[in-house]
């Protein structure tokens, strides 16, 4: 029940903000009760975190109900260590964004009441995503998730919002559709079997032929690498970040987004494993440009949210490129990314968000200097920066080492085009930053505001978890590692091991040898 | 046999290009009924083939339905014509796109 | 030869009475005779009298029929038929086929008339007077016709008309011969001509509406007609077991079938709606009073749906892989016409019309699978049974749609040109936000009954062997998902340009519970389609 | 068969004859001309009920509703016979040629069954097997006709039907409102003259003439007037022009 | 003691993440923290120094595990530290010369607004340096060096407010990461090849793996050498690095983070010794960069890129060093700590010659300061002793046994040595000439002070430093305390005797020194540099940097830029074009279908026909053809 009460929370707190009073005078009481909805959300997943027994791994609080008999489809949640750290970075983001929303201006005279009940049904829906071991529930909670961003982008985005808010959503529909497709397939093949179900557990042993899990790959696969985004399926989600509010957009990119990688691990992975191998050369070559592509292109836009988006494009690239490598330390690190990749391009939005709230304007020229008038903006967005370009020491570095790390042993090529994405991840932070903040203050800038307390109080804890994360990765490592390595059996592919190991008594020896 | 089903297929063939080319509402009407018959045609011819007289009744029943029909299709015809003085059906293309 | 008969009667033999299951089609029976009563009260009224109590036998004659129906349903019998148990029995001498398809069908065609009965009986939005037209016989802009309206007329006779159409639509869903099947068409169709050219405002173009829809309509069923002739001059029968029994045999001239097959398909293309036969569609859907549009798009739909469905899976069903390919053609042809055309429509009823076409598309692709399930896997969604849902669900969000429109009103009467919906969701976020469903439902993104549905008949077309058509298919939607994603981007976040957005017309409560009705239903459908969908499922195969 | 192959180009010219006729009632009359050949053929099929149907549903009630609504349209209208649509009658008739020619090919000639002919069926006369269809298995759709004649009706009223809205005028109130009109517009109150009154002879197109000498131009009916078929009437101290004749005629009569 | 290690790297590290949360509240005591914390490291440095020299010779290697660092899989890394006699020497020169610095700098920051965010970003560098130095693993060690590298970026762009600064710190950012990609592959080398990273364990068995898996270790963890310690052909940002505030240079570009590669060298000799391949590339990188170095340090009139040329040169010679495998190893790490006090010593000196001159640092307006500044120009000329290899000086020791070794290894190799020892000798010549000697050519507004005591009293220890460091050769002692890490070092007999090698070497030092003197000394010294035109090609070139930045933007930054701007565009042309283009293709096709939809209902008549006559031929045609 944990997990279901865990969705309903901030679909209650949309209800609630819903019903509560508009215009203005509100507005505060309005984001008060949001902000406590959603900690009351993360404070029950870290109850569910507690509660998880890492010793034993698997899917735990489970529930299952019948849902549509006729289809097979229940409705079944479930965490295991992926799910669950997805479900940790959702509800830690979504006070954050909330907190670091107060002072959103919306356009128009849009009331602030839809703009956090849609915020909080979004939270419930990813929620409900990372929760369900259902493949049809899956489904729907993963196109839901649509609506909420949709309307968020659209209602309350930039001036080209509805262009942006359009091409997002059918953008992303097409993706949802060919999955659509296979989600059809599977529960044809399924029942064809015998009996109709679309529990995993069930799917996993759903005898199909390899033509078949090819196709419904493939339609899977569509819609993740389209979410996730892919080069080169990437193009909606520089204009979608562009047009979003930042709070927008770190729920899309940071948490929205990742369903596409965790789709990958767990329904690409998990449910067609030989297809999955197939196409891992393919994969794995579009991660690669991904990553190289992304990084470039960042180098070279003047939007600093568009920047931004690139980033992601790049550090998707890192994240599937991890998982398609097929080792646990890959894909451990794959995962991790994904909750890094959460905090720093959380972090990143909602100050490159606010800086560019202020100037009133998100071009990179039109900033200068300003390091001079808000050195603790300027603080924030370094260290967000250097934990988007995997400095050591930062979470991101950790996660990024470990895809490197494992992808290594699979693919040299891979690995070492990869890695170029270190050497771009400097110049598209630091170019950035170096026009942002340093050099002589721009005109027009001199009563820049400085981050008052309670947007270093929205950002702190991205900050704290960034720094923490990056030197003791552990917990969070220990929580993942063993659903990481079901699912590697799963596909039937372990690590490769290493060429010459390192003779055990010897390392113990010389380890023996300090104390 | 097949003489019957030929004359009625070039009926009805008339018909229907008939009410390709004719502007006149009412016109257009009549080759309408004009394939009814053909269709009556072949199946009182079918009827005959058969030796069983379903085709007969349908054909009563199209005759039914025809004189409804016809009935239906002059009022509408007429007060449209009242509306425009024209039974053109040309004229009537206000909907489109 | 007068007097021979007279003299011969007496040798006749006697005709034996017809055995008329009146228990099962007593739906179709309640419905008629409220028709008939409809019409006694048009005689004995007075004119100002009338309209009450003809909204109160409709009202009371659909609900009977509905509770008949379910009735009707749950006495059904279980038959074993050649490959898969049905439900349900041959009635009036093999008239009808009262089985659980067809009742399920008179089911949703009884809650899309009641939705449909609502928007009929609307009188707020017009100053008191109903939807339709005081006085039809006054020239449109005529001194009679302001006469009429000052005089507060109304044509109450729209009731009967409507509930004869809907008995048509039920028999049509039910027929069981060719010859029935057409004068059921006829029954549907003639009033629904009659209807569409009443509409109040916009006279002009709902009197072309109706020529063209009468034109296109009667020109399009001789086609069946013929069709039907030709069915009955390969096998010498008009009833579907029989020709079914001809097809299997392969007794009779193959050419004679398929062009029965061809014609019979070309009659059954018009009435849905499927390119390029749909192009009546828009016209008569954008001119015709909303409310009947409403009744027609759904009702018409599922009643010719199941017709079609009938007539092939029992008839043709030996023939299927003949007629298959070009069911997968026309699928493909209409999806993508309806969806394309979509796009450039700038008027709400007509861009609902072309969505229509696309449905139609959608359901075709379904039926193209020509699933019918197979022995020891009857749990497994079957062609009908997801077309049966689709139709449910399309059904009730296109009215929910259309009652939507009748409410978004300027000084002109509706304001259906999409530029005009600018805004809406600031003026009416309740109704904005129930269009916003219905087109997410009609986009088949999840959560609504859309959604379901799509995936009913996705599936029921993978199970056929179709998978290339699924996917064709859910491009399709994309495409199509496009205008309706505009539509809400119009009311949701577009500020009016022109300075008067719309203005939202306080309809009175039937077209509210109507439009909350729809609503629900079309999340109710999403979320929880299990029961409906077990309906669908447990009506079986076509009895034959 | 002699009655087929005499009647059927008989048919088919008739039947032709509703494509190319300019005027509808040329086409109405054509369509009649097929009917009633329908009907010696229906005969020849062994189907004399159908027979005496065509004539007197068909022919007789159909094809007259057709002609007189044709007059109430207006008897002469005739269609130009220049198409407007681009490609229409084109397309009209590549596609009809690839059908007829297709279907009589393909379908017309390839039926082979035997004939088994109506002699059994009709045994007991073919009105007495009608019947018995009718009464068993077409029970419902003959029970269903009446729904469709009862639609018919009510659309043809719904149609057609001008209801009266208010009480009839009664003879005072109406001769009190001519003289009123009399007084406030000087129109006459008395009936006007009928046609060829005073005139040289009394045909219809002929205008009377006025006790002044003066021809009375609205005299004649409306619909001559609107032909421009009124005969100036010879002597008349005023030559009618009939295009600015104006409506004076008989008044409205109140419904 | 030796357990609290760690305590090295979290008292500096803690200071400055303290001061840099803490806030404006702490700029008046953030300094003094800073500067405590740093002599705090320095004191247990030596506390732990003293303990390790105790034990004895075999047991003076600890290794702690402090906790597990990532554990996924076969991929462990813990953080530990590895506190052995290489570590230990390290220790003591970051924090030692470290904590001189942050005394320095109190008085070279004293007017500058951020000087609290200065010392924490010095405390900062500090902990990084000693994570790298101490790290028993190598992804630790690229904490460390990243962290460094964070540090220099910070500091090189500390005046952030000139745009040079802050392109030269993003320049050696970026740079390094070069670097740090090859030291990233090598660690993924590692972890394929041997399935640890554990720098102890890695360097145990590289020998039963292949050699040519050994070679590209080596190579790439030369890559990641040559960034950090600025060789060839990753030197260019060293030179630009100089935009920092002075003790920056001295501190990171100088003593202690630049060496880092020579660090890491010598820290996997396991892997260098399994390769003959890799160790010879180092020779080479050591040896151009050595020459390449001196040469800029002979043209550049600022006095820091002058000292930044030589910093690379001296480099160049650890390197070397450390290339020639155990004969060096030591002897790299010895020369390291001695140009770390030397070098330190004179770019602190410099500092106070820039003090004097109001930040100046064109040597061209310096001249005849050695007497306004007397404690700065004798530190400094010990420091100037040290480094030409006076003998006696430390300089003179630890450059004399390079050289020595190289010469052993091979003839060619020494005589650049040697030469390289002459051209130090002479551009070190021209810069005391130029800078202390000739006449005054200061500009007009300056009147050159010696600076206050905060900032001599380093230079006083360095100095004194540059004068004895080579005290730790005294009875091979470096030799025998690096054994345990590096290896025996075998004793090379040269084919002359080390005295007459000595002599050699004094010889050519005299000749470069004489022929600066000459040139600079005895005639005036122009107050306006000739220009480019002017001087031969040499001297060009060495202005130009080799035209290292040249090359760089020839063969990577415009080729990147090009990319960039391709992709930028083709992305929204092409990618995103298609996707767009096809919107556009749809809404076209749905005006042409609209055409037919004309309103008249005989076309829609005609349409049904023309379906109906199609579904009839096509049932007939494909079923009965």
């Amino acid at each position: 029940m944990i997990l279901t009460l865990l969705a309903a929370t901030p679909l209650l707190g949309a209800l609630v903000v819903t019903c509560l009073p508009r215009g203005s005078a509100n507005a505060s009481t309005v984001k008060a009760v949001a902000i406590g909805f959603s900690a009351l959300t993360l404070a029950l997943s870290l109850v569910v975190m507690a509660r998880y027994d890492v010793e034993s791994g698997g899917y735990q609080m489970t529930e299952k109900h019948e849902w549509i008999g006729q289809l097979g489809a229940w409705y079944s949640l479930g965490v295991n260590g992926i799910g669950l750290v997805l479900i940790l970075l959702t509800t830690i983001l979504v006070p954050v964004v909330l907190l670091a929303a107060w002072d959103d201006r919306l356009p128009g005279r849009r009331s602030v009441n839809s703009y956090v009940a849609w915020m909080l049904v979004l939270e419930g829906l990813a929620i409900g995503v990372f929760a369900a071991t259902d493949a049809f529930l899956f489904y729907v909670l993963f196109e839901a998730t649509l609506i909420p961003i949709y309307f968020l982008i659209g209602s309350y985005g930039g001036p080209q919002r509805t262009y942006a808010a359009v091409k997002f959503l059918i953008y992303n529909l097409v993706g949802g559709l060919l999955m659509l497709a296979a989600i059809v397939g599977l529960y044809v093949v399924s029942a064809k079997d015998g009996n109709a179900s679309y529990l995993l557990s069930d799917l996993q042993n759903v005898d199909m032929s390899t033509t078949t899990e090819r196709l419904l790959f493939c339609g899977f696969m569509a819609a993740f690498a389209i979410k996730a985004p892919l080069f080169p399926f990437h193009t909606w989600l520089p204009d979608a970040a562009a047009s979003a509010t930042p709070g927008t957009s770190v729920l899309m990119v940071s948490v929205i987004d990742k369903i596409g990688t965790f789709g990958m691990l767990r329904w690409c992975l998990g449910v067609f494993p030989g297809a999955s191998e197939w196409a891992s050369p393919v994969v794995i070559t579009l991660a690669v440009i991904s990553i190289v592509y992304g990084a470039l292109c960042a180098i070279g836009q003047d939007d600093i949210r568009r920047l931004v988006a690139f980033t992601s494009v790049s550090h998707f690239g890192f994240i599937i490129l991890g998982i398609f490598a097929f080792t646990t330390v890959s894909t451990a690190g794959s995962t991790l990314y994904m909750f890094n990749h959460g905090l720093s391009t959380a972090a990143l939005f909602l100050v490159t968000g606010l800086m560019i709230a202020r100037r009133g304007s998100a071009s990179i020229g039109d900033f200068g200097g300003v390091q001079k008038v808000a050195p603790i903006m300027s603080g924030v967005l370094l260290v967000a920066g250097l934990s988007s370009l995997s400095l050591p020491g930062l979470a991101p570095f950790v996660s990024e080492f470990m895809v490197l790390a494992g992808t290594f042993t699979r693919s040299v090529p891979a690995a070492a085009v990869a890695t170029l994405g270190i050497v771009l991840a400097a110049l598209y932070i630091l170019i950035m930053y170096a026009k942002v903040m340093t050099g002589p203050l721009r005109e027009g800038l001199e009563g820049f505001r400085d981050l008052g307390s309670r947007e270093v109080a929205a950002l702190a804890p991205t900050l704290v978890l960034i720094v923490g994360l990056g030197f003791y990765p552990q917990p969070m490592l220990n929580v993942i590692n063993p659903a990481v390595d079901e699912v590697i059996s799963q596909v039937g592919q372990g690590d490769p091991p290493p060429r010459t190991p390192v003779d055990v008594s010897e390392q113990a020896k010389t380890e023996e040898g300090g104390h | 046999m097949t003489e019957y089903l030929s004359l009625s297929l070039i009926l009805f063939t008339i018909g229907a290009v008939g009410v390709l080319v004719r502007r006149n509402a009412i016109v257009v009407f009549m080759c309408i009924e004009l394939m009814l018959n053909a269709t009556n045609l072949a199946l009182v011819a079918f009827a005959h083939q058969h030796g069983n007289l379903d085709g007969q009744i349908a054909a009563f029943f199209v005759m039914v339905v025809a004189a409804a029909e016809v009935v239906v299709g002059l009022a509408i015809i007429v007060s449209i014509y009242r509306t425009r003085r024209s039974a053109s059906v040309d004229d009537a293309d206000l909907l489109k796109g | 030869m007068s007097s021979t008969a007279l003299l011969t009667a007496t040798d006749l033999p006697d005709i034996a009475a017809p055995e008329i299951q009146y228990a099962l089609i007593g739906p179709v029976f309640i419905i008629l005779g409220a028709a008939l009563v409809g019409i006694v009260l048009e005689a004995v009224l007075p004119r100002g009298k009338r309209f009450l109590p003809q909204v109160g036998v409709a009202v009371v004659g659909v609900v009977a029929a509905l509770a008949d129906t379910v009735w009707v349903y749950r006495s059904l019998d279980t038959v074993q038929g050649s490959s898969l148990e049905g439900r349900g029995q041959v009635a009036l001498e093999g008239a009808l086929s009262i089985d659980g398809p067809g009742v399920f069908t008179w089911g949703i065609l009884l809650v899309f008339a009641l939705l449909s009965l609502g928007l009929f009986a609307e009188r707020r939005l017009e100053n008191g007077l109903s939807p339709f037209t005081g006085r039809a016989a006054d020239a449109p802009g005529s001194a009679g016709e302001a006469e009429a309206v000052e005089a507060g007329l109304e044509h109450t006779e729209v009731f009967p008309l409507m509930l004869f159409a809907l008995s048509g639509m039920m028999l049509f869903a039910t027929a069981n011969d060719l010859i029935t099947m057409f004068v059921a068409l006829e029954v549907l169709s003639l009033p629904l001509y009659l209807l569409c050219g009443l509409a109040r405002r916009r006279r002009l173009v709902s009197q072309e509406a109706a020529l063209k829809y009468f034109l296109l309509g009667a020109f399009s069923s001789v086609f069946f007609l013929y069709g039907a002739a030709l069915a009955y001059g390969f096998s010498g029968s008009f009833g579907l077991a029989e020709i079914d029994l001809a097809v299997s045999a392969r007794t009779g001239d193959q050419p004679l079938l398929l062009a029965a097959i061809a014609l019979i398909a070309v009659g059954m293309f018009f009435k849905i709606g499927a390119a390029p036969f749909h192009q009546w569609t828009p016209d008569v859907y954008q001119g015709a009073p909303t409310p009947v549009t409403a009744f027609m798009a759904a009702g018409t739909k599922a009643a010719a749906f199941i017709a079609f469905l009938r007539v092939f899976f029992v008839a043709f069903g030996g023939a299927q892989w003949d007629w298959r390919p070009t069911i997968w053609v026309v699928a493909i042809i209409t999806m993508v016409l309806g969806a394309l055309v979509s796009i450039a429509q700038t008027d709400v009823k007509r861009m609902l019309a072309y969505s229509s076409v696309a449905h139609a598309g959608f359901l075709l692709v379904g039926f193209a699978g020509a699933y019918v399930g197979s022995a020891g896997n009857e749990d497994r969604i079957t062609s009908v049974s997801s077309i049966l849902f689709y139709l449910s669900v399309y059904g009730v969000s296109s009215i929910g749609a259309f009652a939507i429109v009748t409410v978004v009103r300027d000084a002109g009467g509706e304001a259906t040109h999409l530029s005009r919906w600018a805004g809406l969701g600031k003026e009416s976020p309740f109704l904005a936000g129930c269009f916003a469903l219905f087109m997410l439902s009609f986009a088949g993104i999840p959560l609504t009954g859309g959604f379901i549905g799509k995936w009913g008949i996705f599936s029921a077309a993978w199970s056929g062997g179709y998978w290339p058509l699924v996917v064709v298919g859910v491009l399709v939607s994309a495409v199509a998902a496009y205008f309706y994603v505009r539509v809400i981007v119009l009311m949701f976040f577009t500020d009016p340009t022109d300075a008067p957005g719309p203005t939202v017309a306080a309809p009175s409560r039937v077209t509210t519970v109507v439009i909350a009705a729809s609503a629900a239903a079309t999340v109710a459908l999403g979320l929880v389609p299990g029961p409906v969908l077990d309906l669908a499922q447990h009506a079986g195969a076509f009895v034959r | 068969m002699t009655a087929f192959w005499t009647l059927a180009p008989v048919m088919v010219v008739a039947a032709l004859g509703l494509l190319f006729a300019r005027k509808a009632v040329h086409a109405a009359l054509c369509l009649a001309v097929v009917m009633i050949s329908l009907a010696v053929q229906y005969a020849a099929l062994g189907a004399p009920f159908l027979f005496a149907v065509q004539i007197i549903v068909y022919t007789g009630a159909i094809m007259m509703l057709f002609l007189f609504v044709l007059m109430l349209v207006g008897v002469d209208t005739s269609d130009s016979l220049k198409e407007t649509i681009a490609g229409q009658r084109l397309a009209a008739t590549v596609v009809g040629l690839l059908f007829g020619v297709v279907a009589v090919l393909a379908i017309g000639q390839t039926v082979t069954g035997a004939v088994t002919g109506l002699g059994q069926a009709n045994e007991n006369g073919n009105p007495f097997g009608l019947a018995e269809l009718l009464f068993g298995p077409y029970v419902l759709a003959f029970e269903l006709t009446s729904a469709l004649l009862i639609t018919a009706a009510l659309g043809a009223m719904v149609l057609a039907h001008r209801e009266r809205l208010g009480a009839r005028a009664s003879q005072a109130t109406l001769a009190e409102r001519r003289m009123r009109e009399y007084a406030e517009t000087g129109r006459h109150p008395g009936n006007p003259p009928t046609p060829g009154v005073y005139a040289r002879d009394n045909a219809v197109d002929l205008p009377a003439r006025l006790p002044d000498g003066t021809s009375a131009p609205d005299s004649v009916s409306q619909v001559l007037r609107d032909r421009g078929q009124v005969r100036p009437a010879p002597g008349a101290k005023d030559p009618v022009d009939p295009a600015d004749t104006t409506d004076t005629g008989p008044r409205e009569v109140e419904e | 003691m030796l357990d609290l290690v760690w305590l090295l790297v979290a008292i500096p590290l803690v200071s400055g993440l303290g001061l840099l949360v803490w806030g404006k509240e702490a700029d008046a005591w953030g300094h003094l923290v800073a500067t405590v914390a740093s002599a705090a490291s320095f004191v247990l440095g030596v506390v732990a120094f003293i303990e390790l020299a105790g034990r004895d010779a075999d047991d003076r290697s600890v290794t702690h595990v402090l906790f597990t660092w990532i554990e996924a899989g076969p991929f462990h890394v813990d953080m530990a530290y590895h506190y052995d006699p290489l570590a230990a020497l390290f220790v003591l020169l970051i924090t030692g010369v470290g904590t001189l610095i942050h005394v320095y700098s109190i008085g070279y920051m004293a007017h500058d607004e951020r000087r609290r965010r200065f010392f924490c970003f010095l405390n900062i560098f500090v902990a990084a340096m000693l994570t790298l130095v101490l790290a028993a693993d190598y992804l630790v060690i690229f904490l460390g060096w990243e962290g460094v590298g964070l540090a220099s970026y910070l500091l090189i762009g500390f005046w952030q407010h000139k745009p040079s600064a802050a392109a030269a710190a993003k320049k050696a950012f970026v740079v390094n990461r070069v670097g740090d990609l090859g030291m990233a592959l090598a660690i993924m080398l590692m972890f394929a090849q041997l399935g640890t990273t554990d720098i102890a364990s890695v360097n145990a068995s590289i020998g039963s793996a292949s050699t040519s898996v050994a070679t590209a270790m080596g190579l790439l963890l030369l890559l990641g050498a040559c960034g950090k310690s600025a060789q060839v052909p990753l030197q260019s940002w060293l030179l630009d690095a100089m935009e920092g505030p002075t003790p920056v240079s001295a501190l990171i570009h100088a003593a202690t983070m630049v060496t880092a590669g020579v660090y890491l060298v010598v820290r996997s000799n396991g892997i260098f010794d399994a390769s003959e391949a890799a160790r010879t590339a180092v020779v080479v990188v050591g040896l151009v960069t050595l020459l390449v170095g001196a040469w800029i340090g002979c043209a550049k009139d600022d006095i820091k890129k002058a000292l930044a040329g030589s910093t690379m040169s001296q480099i160049g010679y650890m390197m070397l060093a450390a290339g020639l495998g155990p004969a060096g190893y030591a002897f790299a790490i010895f020369h390291l700590i001695t140009h770390g006090f030397f070098k330190a010593n004179m770019f602190l000196g410099a500092g106070s010659v820039m003090h004097a001159m109001d930040d100046d640092v064109d040597m061209r307006h310096y001249g005849a300061l050695r007497t306004s500044l007397p404690i700065t120009f004798a530190t400094f000329a010990l420091g100037y002793l040290a480094i030409i290899g006076f003998p006696g000086f430390s300089g003179f020791f630890s450059k004399d046994k390079i050289i020595e070794a190289a010469f052993g290894y091979n003839v060619w190799v020494g005589l650049g040595t040697l030469l390289g020892a002459g051209v130090t000798a002479f551009y070190m010549t021209r810069l005391m000439m130029m800078t202390f000697f000739g006449e005054k050519r200061w500009r007009d507004e300056v009147h050159p002070h010696e600076s206050p005591l905060v900032m001599t009293i380093p230079l006083m220890v360095l100095g004194a430093a540059s004068l004895l460091g080579g005290a730790l050769l005294a009875g091979d002692w470096i030799v025998d305390w690096l054994e345990p890490v590096v290896g025996h070092t075998e004793h090379h007999e040269l084919a002359i005797p080390a005295l007459a090698m000595s002599a050699i070497i004094v010889a050519v030092v005299a000749v470069g020194a004489t022929l600066a003197y000459l040139t600079y000394g005895r005639r005036p010294v122009a107050d306006v540099a000739p220009l480019d035109s002017q001087v031969r090609w040499p001297v060009r070139a060495g202005r130009h940097e080799m035209y290292g930045n040249e090359i760089n933007e020839a063969l990577v930054v415009r080729p990147v830029q090009h990319t960039t701007r391709t992709l930028v565009f083709l992305d929204g042309r092409g990618i995103d074009g298609f996707v767009t283009g096809l919107a556009d293709r749809l809404g076209e096709a749905s005006q042409a279908l609209r055409k037919p939809q004309n309103g008249l209902v005989r076309s829609y008549a005609l349409g049904i026909f023309a379906g109906a006559t199609l579904v009839l031929v096509a049932l007939l045609a494909v079923t009965l053809a």
